[in-house]
């Protein structure tokens, strides 16, 4: 299968006065068309890091170290920031968390939707207005001719966040890295913008990647997903067998942490202890000191991805496939 | 954690079956109207937000109600009345036996101040940045005089951690130096300073990891089994809602829609809109299934629909709805006000 | 236990300074500045106060580099034979203490009156914004002029500290607006966080909450405008000297050392003139250095 | 030619008889001419609109006019113009009373005749006349001008911003604190010797920015340069400066009349009455220094009240006590105060040259004899109330002699105050009956063989006394471009008849 | 928007007559402007006389009360000094502060704005610090300073530049301009410069300063995620919302440049307001102090009124119609 996007390797890092912080480190995983890709992780795994530098909008001192990124096998990591612009908005969309902060407040909609389609489409004025109205109505605004012209303090939560979708798919892009879509709407909210997206993207064929915190949003809209710990992808693989079938520690422990709507539990599972920050990532595997099945190799060596049943972790549990002899840590302490 | 820090059975009197917390058709409005000059000039008439219209429950001792709503829906609201953020409009919240609103304005606020706390949303926001985390959980014991000599203070809020799952060494610490879970910890042992007997928590994990949020519900229901200790507990996370309560009440636009046991309300939802909030929830084990999700969009306080406030959005809605507000009654053991569950159209 | 010192010198802010040469050398001159001028009588060759040492025959001696200069006024004398760099370092310890002591006065008062308006809030947060209006509508050195005009009408018999007092009374009343209306905004965004409820909750008094939670959080803008205040206050004296309402020439503050010099611009004698006003500049561009460098270092988005 | 020219004020009016300042009362006589006027040399009284005079009794002059003289609008000089001015110079709102004192009328004789009629005999009559300028009456009436400018009163009278002279120039243009141009008149009687065809005036405030525009060439002359720029306006080859005395002596004044200084540390007496302690601070001053340096050799020290061009001056009495720390020490020593004494000390800083740094080079030497002056300066504006309501304890006053008569300075500064402007600035309230005697002598004698030793004799008591301490008669220097030739005038005012542009 | 502006306009007049109060209280202690009148030898009597003419022997109260009736109506007495009505005065110098002051803050404002934005975007390049470093010179030395030194330089070394004045004016109704007249930009070079190099300081680190805060919000991102070019994301969205705080700034400190006026105005010897006031003072003219506190008060408050229109016309969120959201 052809790939749309690619991830090799990817380094992200922040020279401070207290050294260089690796925020990501060695973040690998690929995107095919039309696929839809969940990333998730605690907070400050790298998951938004990520999808900033896919769409190259890494915000400075940060910056890519090392890897690279492939778009339908063209590099676009390394291109000059000019063509990296056009790539923005044509082949990469990309959305907020925020649908309030993402909108200009002083312009209206119709004014910063035209502006994108005229930016990437060669249009006239009022094929691009046209155009315009036509997404609007896509994404379910109502009366889409008359609020096309309205400021973006006009509309809704709900609306905003659509609005934003619309701009997003304004030029048609092949890849969509939505960054917690809905995390600042309601609840009763967040279930339309994800259908929506979800149906729109589907429509257009265009992949997106999705990053959440909301395990249910992943397992009911994504195909894949990729499980993030300390910057680095823990696992990745179908939703159903991460699921159901983790293969990392921290999944499983990130899995078991959910309270469930169908079995009740007196007291939730918990994984002890923190992520590291930044800069205190421990040798070896990162999740080692809180991993309940730590192996001394743990301790010092970092594992990579590795096929794990029908996922990919990073995690020597599963090298046993490869190196059937190795005894685990947690079998010699006990 | 293995210690309990401190007896609960504070009061004397014998552990009454009289519930601990009972809320009677409290409301609270907020004058949300333009300036003066504006509403003269553009002839528009003052605007009352009816934040909490009319809202009653009842919470026995050691036990956890749940309040679930959208955002806006006044959770927050009738949490700040229960602990005198705010006063109400009409009606009573009786704590113990006593009005606590009485009480609050009287010389006797310090007392029941020391009975009810709360914890916040936000682990970031509620603690301030320059006190250091001693200071932080010692100003309670200080402020109510409870505790005066620095090294019995400082024993105390050793204890108190511990009893949170921190060391008494992070006492020297400040804020930002602790991450989210751990910062709400350090909320949750302040909190727990004056020995209350009822804890009001608005949305204490939303703004938390899975992981960690199990961390927080775990210490939470560890405190509660450990000092019969009763919580209001404010979110819009049913699952979690679903772990923690005992008996969830569900709020639209001010008003409570229904009022139920934990279990019946998450097997047999009666109010349209409870069914629509378990219907939004995505389902960690349907990977990949397509749902009909809620219909519409939040309607504006200010300028709220006439009748059942829901039925703009209700697929049941009929005339009758559209022109009369429905109360909350007892149907079936269930507390709901719906026209379309009482008329039995919704079963 | 490390002493505050080493705390803050491993601090984030400390790092930013160790960091920045130009905030080392704004500090190193403005360190300089005040300490020259606190150990005025120690310091300065001579004292340019001290009237019986003037030689009126010493008057408008060149710098000590000159053939007619002597080493005794290393940068010449002005038209009473007063040592320039004594009056220089004594000038300076006027205007720094004009400048220190109203922008204190300002902070004390804005952050008084901010806090109290932002807390408050109601017809006293109304009546206060409106008394900023009114001050914003004059300009600052026009208030400062009056008053301190008015000041000398009043009190016609005033001698050099009343003359003082004035400049400092005015330029404090011109400078508190700033601060109150920032605390004031401060305070608003601050009493609605939720640390601020919690200790409501707590039942800590409103004043205790106003003096213990908000303020120390409402301290840092406030800090950053103080140190740039003081720059701007070091000028708006001298422009007040320099328009003849300010220090009186038997103490000169550095304003009034440039006004008296500046009748000496064309006539060769430029030692009057351009010593104070280098002195004036180099004070000025090192305080306002130390605030940007401040503004820079205090706002977290940008380290 | 056209002559550019500055200084640092602006004339408050172009009514002639409306405000009495000497910037005014020199450009106004560009454009008005008096009677008589002052020749610019040898300041002896010329005849100008009247081309002579004689006394017809004590208390009669007659003046005959001069033939031919026209108004700017064309009109012909009459004796109705004459009466007409100086009676307009007496009319109540006008402030040129002073010059019209001991004035009884003026009476038309014929066309070209006028007689003064005096109170009583008037020695100054012909200097009065020099600054009382004739108007057109028929002008003045047809533009409702016929009292002078009331400067409280909101209707402007027409000759407060417009001139209808008989001068050599006429006014073309004036704009307050801008500009004002004057231009040549075609029609004037006489042959003035200059070649200006138009006269530009700007006021500059700023005494650097004046300079500034005399060094950069946009102004031909420069009234008041500042003392410390003429080395270098001396030293610039396409400068010149020249100076001359003027009328005006600088001196400090001391109160002689309270019983306890306000402000001092002597509690209970006043050190200032005791003759020892005055003459200790005039011997403590060390005017030479103060001369060479402070005034850059422009002041002319002096031990009399007067300068030498006035009456009643004398060698003798312009011979200063010398100065002498020693002596001053002891003599403070002896009057009981060894360790010196803390007084008030106040000092206008914009009225005469260098005011504000004689002051300070006064307070330095007092320092060093152990008295402790607390030095105020004040603006001209604060500084004549302040001390009129004898506020001051020690002040610094100049007194300029219009009159060239040390009777003006004397009984106005010596005399004890009473009516009639007996001591009306004397401000430290010396009061001495028997030097008032003298005074009140002089007043009245007219026979030029006594007069001038009554006065001269007021003088020397004045100096015995100490009832001031003298200073120096000021030196005005002007400032103008190489090519400019003109005289200077004692009265710091420019002749424009003389005036040369080459 | 109505009822905004009737709210302002109300805060304008109530800012006004506080600084009338103001203004009028303390012209009673600068300084007796009997004394100037009648000058140094008048009788007690004539002084009595002239006071009661003047009104001022009436109560406080009442005097003020007549200063205020008076004032609305644009009559502010006559000037002590120079015996013209006060309005007339002010009417003839005010041309020139005008157009002082607004070729300086034309000139803040057409080089602060570029340079702060350039500062913003390009922060590190020289050329950015090179600006910062101006700006910081700017506000550290004092504006008379910077006007002794440019006549020093740019008139009598140079000779370039006329040192003083206003030079020839062209009369376009009332107002007057030396722009028109011949060489008359010549006269303006130095003065507006000296006025406008402070101005231009704050304008350029003031719009530098929130143009880096508007380069961070994310719809600034967002608008580059979506691929529209730097120029577009720059000056079409980052300037125009970097200009709605930079206004009210601006429209204070253009009132400021008025008052700052006096000081240029007297190093320059520029025949504005500002001089009339300077001299006013040292003459204790108190209508002429009292008619130009009054006109800087309201040219203040007119400015502020036009800013916050401006808001309107700049910010849609400030157009009450809240239609759909809330
Ligand atoms: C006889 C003693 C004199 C005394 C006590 C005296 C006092 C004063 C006072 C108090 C003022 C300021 C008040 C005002 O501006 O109206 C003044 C101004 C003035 N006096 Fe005199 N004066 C004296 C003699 C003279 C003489 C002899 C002349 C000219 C030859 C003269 C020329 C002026 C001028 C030109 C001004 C206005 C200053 C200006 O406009 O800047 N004064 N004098
Ligand atoms: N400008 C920066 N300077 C230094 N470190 C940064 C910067 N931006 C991000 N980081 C660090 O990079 C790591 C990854 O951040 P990122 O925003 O990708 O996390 P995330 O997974 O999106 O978290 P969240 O769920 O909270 O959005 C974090 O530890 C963060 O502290
Ligand atoms: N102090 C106040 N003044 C005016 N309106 C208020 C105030 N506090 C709350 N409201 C309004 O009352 C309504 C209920 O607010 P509340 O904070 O209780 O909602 P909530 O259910 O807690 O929402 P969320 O889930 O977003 O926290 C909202 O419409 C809110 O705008
Ligand atoms: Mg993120
Ligand atoms: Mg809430």
């Amino acid at each position: 299968m052809d790939k749309l996007l690619e991830v090799k390797d990817l380094v992200v890092e922040f020279p401070t006065r207290r050294g260089v912080l690796r925020a990501l480190d060695g973040v690998s995983f690929d995107i095919a068309p039309g696929e839809i890709l969940g990333v998730v992780g605690e907070s400050g795994a790298g998951k938004s890091l990520t999808g900033a530098a896919i769409i190259g909008l890494l915000e400075p001192p940060g910056r890519i170290a090392g890897g690279e990124i492939r778009l339908q096998g063209q590099r676009i990591d390394n291109l000059p920031p000019a063509q990296m612009r056009r790539f923005r908005g044509r082949r990469i969309g990309a959305i907020f968390q925020d649908p309030l902060t993402s909108l200009n407040p002083l312009y209206t909609i119709g004014r910063q939707l035209t502006e994108t389609i005229r930016t990437h489409l060669d249009v006239s004025a009022d094929e691009a207005r046209q155009r315009a109205i036509e997404l609007l109505r896509d994404t379910g605004i109502p009366a889409a001719e008359e609020r096309i012209d309205h400021y973006p303090h006009q509309f809704s939560g709900g609306m905003r966040q659509r609005v934003v979708i619309a701009l997003a798919l304004a030029a048609e892009p092949q890849l969509v890295v939505a960054d917690e879509p809905t995390t600042a709407l309601d609840v009763s909210i967040q279930a339309q913008i994800i259908t929506l997206l979800k149906r729109i993207c589907r429509q257009r064929g265009a992949a997106v990647m999705l990053v959440t915190h909301d395990m249910g949003v992943i397992a009911e809209t994504c195909d894949r997903v990729a499980v993030m710990y300390a910057g680095r992808v823990a696992e990745i693989g179908p939703v159903h067998e991460v699921i159901h079938r983790p293969a990392h520690p921290y999944t499983a422990g990130l899995m078991r942490c959910i309270p469930d709507m169908e079995v009740e539990r007196e007291r939730l599972h918990q994984i002890d202890g923190a992520m590291p920050r930044l800069g205190e990532i421990p040798r070896g595997c990162a999740f080692h000191p809180r991993c309940e099945q730590a192996m001394l190799r743990c301790h010092d060596q970092r594992p990579d991805l590795m096929p794990a049943g029908a996922t990919r972790a990073a995690c020597w549990l599963h090298e046993a496939a490869a190196a059937p002899d190795a005894t685990t840590a947690a079998e010699i302490t006990r | 954690m293995s210690t309990p820090v401190m007896d609960t059975a504070a009061p004397a009197a014998a552990p009454s079956t009289a519930p601990l917390v009972v809320v009677e058709d409290v409301a609270r409005t907020f004058d949300v109207s333009a300036p003066w000059l504006n509403r003269v000039l553009e002839r528009k008439p003052r605007q009352l937000l009816h934040a909490v219209d009319g809202v009653s429950f009842e919470i026995a001792r050691g036990q956890t109600l749940a309040l679930v709503g959208e955002s806006g829906c006044g959770k927050s609201t009738v949490a700040r009345l229960l602990v005198g953020l705010y006063a109400p409009t009409r009606g009573r919240f009786w704590f113990d036996g006593q009005d606590a609103h009485a009480a609050y304005r009287s010389a006797q606020g310090r007392q029941l101040r020391r009975r009810i706390q709360m914890i916040f949303q936000d682990p970031y926001a509620s603690l301030n940045p320059r006190w250091r985390v001693e200071d932080i959980v010692a100003e309670p014991l200080r402020e109510h005089g409870l505790l005066r000599d620095p090294a019995a203070l400082r024993e105390r809020v050793g204890q108190l951690l511990r009893s949170v799952g921190l060391s008494p060494h992070d006492m020297v610490k400040y804020p930002h130096q602790f991450s989210g879970g751990q910062r709400q910890r350090i909320s949750i042992a302040r909190a727990l300073a004056t020995q209350p007997a009822f804890l009001v928590c608005d949305e204490p994990t939303s703004a938390l990891d899975v992981s960690v949020q199990a961390q927080v519900l775990n210490i939470m229901k560890d405190l509660q089994r450990q000092q019969g200790l009763t919580y209001l507990f404010i979110s819009h996370n049913l699952a979690v809602v679903r772990h923690v309560s005992d008996h969830v009440g569900v709020m639209y636009l001010g008003r409570l829609v229904e009022l139920a046991d934990k279990r019946t309300l998450f097997a047999q939802p009666r109010h349209p809109y409870t069914r629509m909030l378990l219907e939004a929830i995505p389902k960690l084990h349907a990977t990949g299934q397509a749902r009909t999700p809620v219909q519409g969009e939040v309607p504006n306080p200010l300028n709220p629909p006439s009748g059942c406030a829901f039925h703009p959005r209700c697929p049941h809605a009929n005339a009758r709805c559209q022109a009369e507000r429905p109360a909350l009654q007892t149907i079936g053991g269930v507390r709901v006000a719906c026209h379309a569950v009482e008329e039995g159209r919704l079963r | 236990m490390k002493s505050w010192w080493m705390r803050w010198w491993d601090s984030d802010i400390g790092y930013s300074f160790r960091s920045s040469p130009t905030a080392i050398v704004a500090a190193l001159i403005a360190l300089l500045c005040a300490l020259a001028a606190l150990l005025a009588p120690w310091v300065a060759p001579h004292n340019p106060f001290d009237l019986a040492s003037l030689e009126l025959s010493n008057a408008r001696l060149p710098p000590a580099w000159y053939p007619e200069g002597q080493w005794a006024f290393p940068l010449g004398t002005d038209d009473q034979g007063r040592d320039i760099l004594s009056a220089l370092i004594f000038g300076a310890r006027i205007s720094l203490l004009v400048g220190l002591v109203s922008v204190a006065l300002s902070v004390l008062i804005g952050v008084a009156l901010g806090l109290l308006a932002g807390f408050v809030g109601g017809w006293l947060d109304a009546a206060l914004m409106r008394l900023c209006d009114v001050m914003l509508s004059f300009p600052a050195i026009l208030i400062a002029l009056l008053i301190a005009g008015v000041g000398k009408a009043l009190f016609p018999n005033a001698h050099e500290t009343l003359a003082l007092g004035v400049l400092i009374v005015s330029i404090t009343l011109t400078g508190w607006v700033q601060y109150a209306r920032t605390v004031r905004g401060s305070t608003l965004v601050e009493r609605q966080k939720e640390y601020v409820q919690a200790a409501r909750v707590i039942g800590v008094a409103p004043w205790r909450i106003m003096t213990r939670h908000v303020l120390p959080n409402v301290l840092g803008p406030v800090l950053v405008l103080a140190t740039i205040h003081v720059a701007t206050a070091i000028i708006t004296e001298a422009t007040l000297s320099f328009l003849g309402v300010g220090a009186p020439p038997t103490t000169p503050s550095l304003g009034t050392l440039v006004r008296i010099g500046n009748d000496y611009l064309f006539s060769g004698e430029w030692w009057i003139t351009i010593f104070p006003g280098v002195m004036l500049v180099i004070i000025a561009l090192s305080v306002n250095l130390l605030g940007d460098w401040l503004r820079d270092a205090l706002n977290p988005r940008l380290r | 030619k056209t002559f550019k020219w500055a200084s640092a004020g602006e004339i408050p009016s172009w009514d002639i008889h409306s405000q009495n300042n000497a910037l005014s009362n020199g450009i106004h006589a560009a454009v008005y001419e008096s009677l008589v006027y002052y020749n610019s040399k040898t300041f002896k009284v010329e005849p100008l609109l009247a081309q002579s005079w004689r006394e017809i009794s004590p208390t009669q002059i007659r003046f005959t006019l001069r033939k031919g003289v026209k108004f700017h609008d064309g009109a012909p000089l009459t004796a109705d113009d004459v009466v007409f001015s100086l009676q307009r110079a007496m009319a109540k709102t006008s402030n040129f009373a002073i010059y019209t004192q001991g004035i009884d009328k003026v009476v038309k004789v014929d066309d070209l005749t006028v007689d003064v009629l005096l109170k009583g005999p008037n020695p100054v009559l012909l200097n009065q006349l020099t600054e009382l300028r004739i108007m057109n009456k028929a002008w003045a009436e047809k533009n409702k001008s016929l009292e002078p400018k009331d400067m409280k009163a909101s209707d402007e009278n027409f000759a407060h911003r417009n001139a209808n002279g008989t001068g050599p120039f006429r006014l073309k243009q004036w704009v307050p604190d801008q500009r004002m141009v004057l231009e040549r008149n075609p029609n004037y009687w006489g042959s003035p010797n200059t070649n200006v065809t138009e006269i530009v005036y700007t006021p500059i405030k700023s005494d650097a920015t004046r300079m500034a525009a005399l060094l950069s060439g946009e102004v031909d002359f420069v009234l008041d340069p500042t003392p410390q720029d003429l080395p270098r306006l001396r030293n610039n080859p396409n400068l010149k400066v020249i100076d001359g005395v003027e009328n005006r002596t600088i001196f400090l004044g001391m109160d002689q009349f309270r019983d306890e200084l306000p402000g001092s540390n002597v509690k209970g007496k006043n050190p200032l009455k005791d003759l020892r302690v005055r003459k200790a601070l005039y011997q403590a001053i060390d005017i030479d220094t103060i001369h060479r340096v402070t005034m850059r050799g422009l002041s002319q020290p002096t031990g009399a009240l007067v300068a030498p061009q006035v009456a009643g001056w004398s060698e003798s009495v312009h011979k200063r006590y010398p100065f002498d720390i020693e002596a001053a020490r002891k003599l403070l020593a002896d009057a009981g105060y060894k360790d010196g004494f803390e007084v008030d000390f106040a000092c206008p800083n914009n009225r005469y040259i260098n005011d504000e740094q004689i002051c300070q080079a006064v307070t330095a030497m007092w320092a060093k004899i152990g008295v402790k002056a607390k030095l105020r300066t004040l603006p001209l504006t604060t500084y004549f109330p302040m001390i009129q309501r004898y506020e001051a304890s020690i002040y610094m006053l100049g007194w300029g002699v219009p009159t060239f008569d040390a009777l003006y300075s004397l009984q106005s500064l010596v005399h004890t105050p009473g009516p009639g402007g007996d001591g009306n600035y004397n401000v430290g309230r010396y009061s001495n009956p028997k030097i008032d005697a003298v005074i009140d002598r002089a007043k009245t004698e007219t026979d030029p063989y006594i007069r001038p030793r009554l006065l001269t004799e007021a003088l020397q008591l004045h100096n015995d006394e100490v009832v001031h301490i003298p200073l120096h008669n000021q030196i005005i220097p002007w400032a103008m471009k190489k090519n400019i030739e003109l005289v200077h005038r004692a009265d710091n005012r420019l002749d424009w008849r003389v005036v040369q542009v080459n | 928007m109505v009822a905004f502006v009737v709210r302002r306009l109300l805060q304008a007049a109530l800012v006004m007559l506080a600084v009338a109060f103001v203004a009028f209280m303390l012209f009673q202690y600068v300084g007796d402007p009997v004394l100037q009148i009648l000058g140094q030898d008048a009788t007690p009597e004539e002084v009595a006389r002239v006071r009661a003419e003047l009104g001022l022997d009436r109560p406080f109260v009442v005097q003020f009360a007549h200063f205020v009736v008076q004032a609305l109506q644009g009559e502010f007495g006559v000037s002590l000094r120079q015996g013209v009505p006060v309005a007339q005065l002010i009417a003839e110098r005010l041309p020139a502060t005008l157009e002082l002051a607004l070729v300086a803050a034309l000139l803040a404002l057409a080089l602060g704005i570029p340079m702060g934005v350039y500062a913003a975007l390009r922060r590190g390049t020289w050329l950015a610090q090179l600006f910062m470093t101006f700006s910081l010179l700017g506000v550290s030395l004092p504006t008379f300073l910077i006007g002794i030194v440019l006549i020093l330089v740019f008139a009598v070394q140079l000779g370039w530049l006329p040192s003083f004045g206003r030079g020839e004016v062209v009369q376009i109704g009332w107002f007057t301009s030396g722009l028109l007249a011949p060489g008359g930009w010549r006269h303006l070079v130095l003065p507006a410069v000296t006025l406008a190099i402070f101005q231009l300081t704050l304008i350029m680190r003031l719009v530098r300063a929130e143009m880096l805060e508007v380069l961070r919000t994310d719809y600034i991102k967002f608008a580059r995620a979506r691929g529209l070019s730097d120029r577009a994301v720059h000056f079409g969205h980052a300037l125009k919302n970097t200009l709605v705080p930079v206004m009210t700034i601006t429209g204070l400190q253009l009132g400021g440049l008025i008052a700052f006026a006096i000081i240029t105005e007297t190093v320059f010897q520029w025949p504005g307001m500002g001089l009339l006031f300077i001299q006013a003072v040292t003459f204790a003219d108190i209508p002429v102090m009292a008619a130009y506190l009054c006109l800087i008060a309201l040219i203040f408050v007119v400015i502020n009124l036009i800013v916050d229109l401006l808001y309107f016309a700049v910010d849609p969120r400030l157009r009450l119609d809240k239609a759909g959201g809330h």
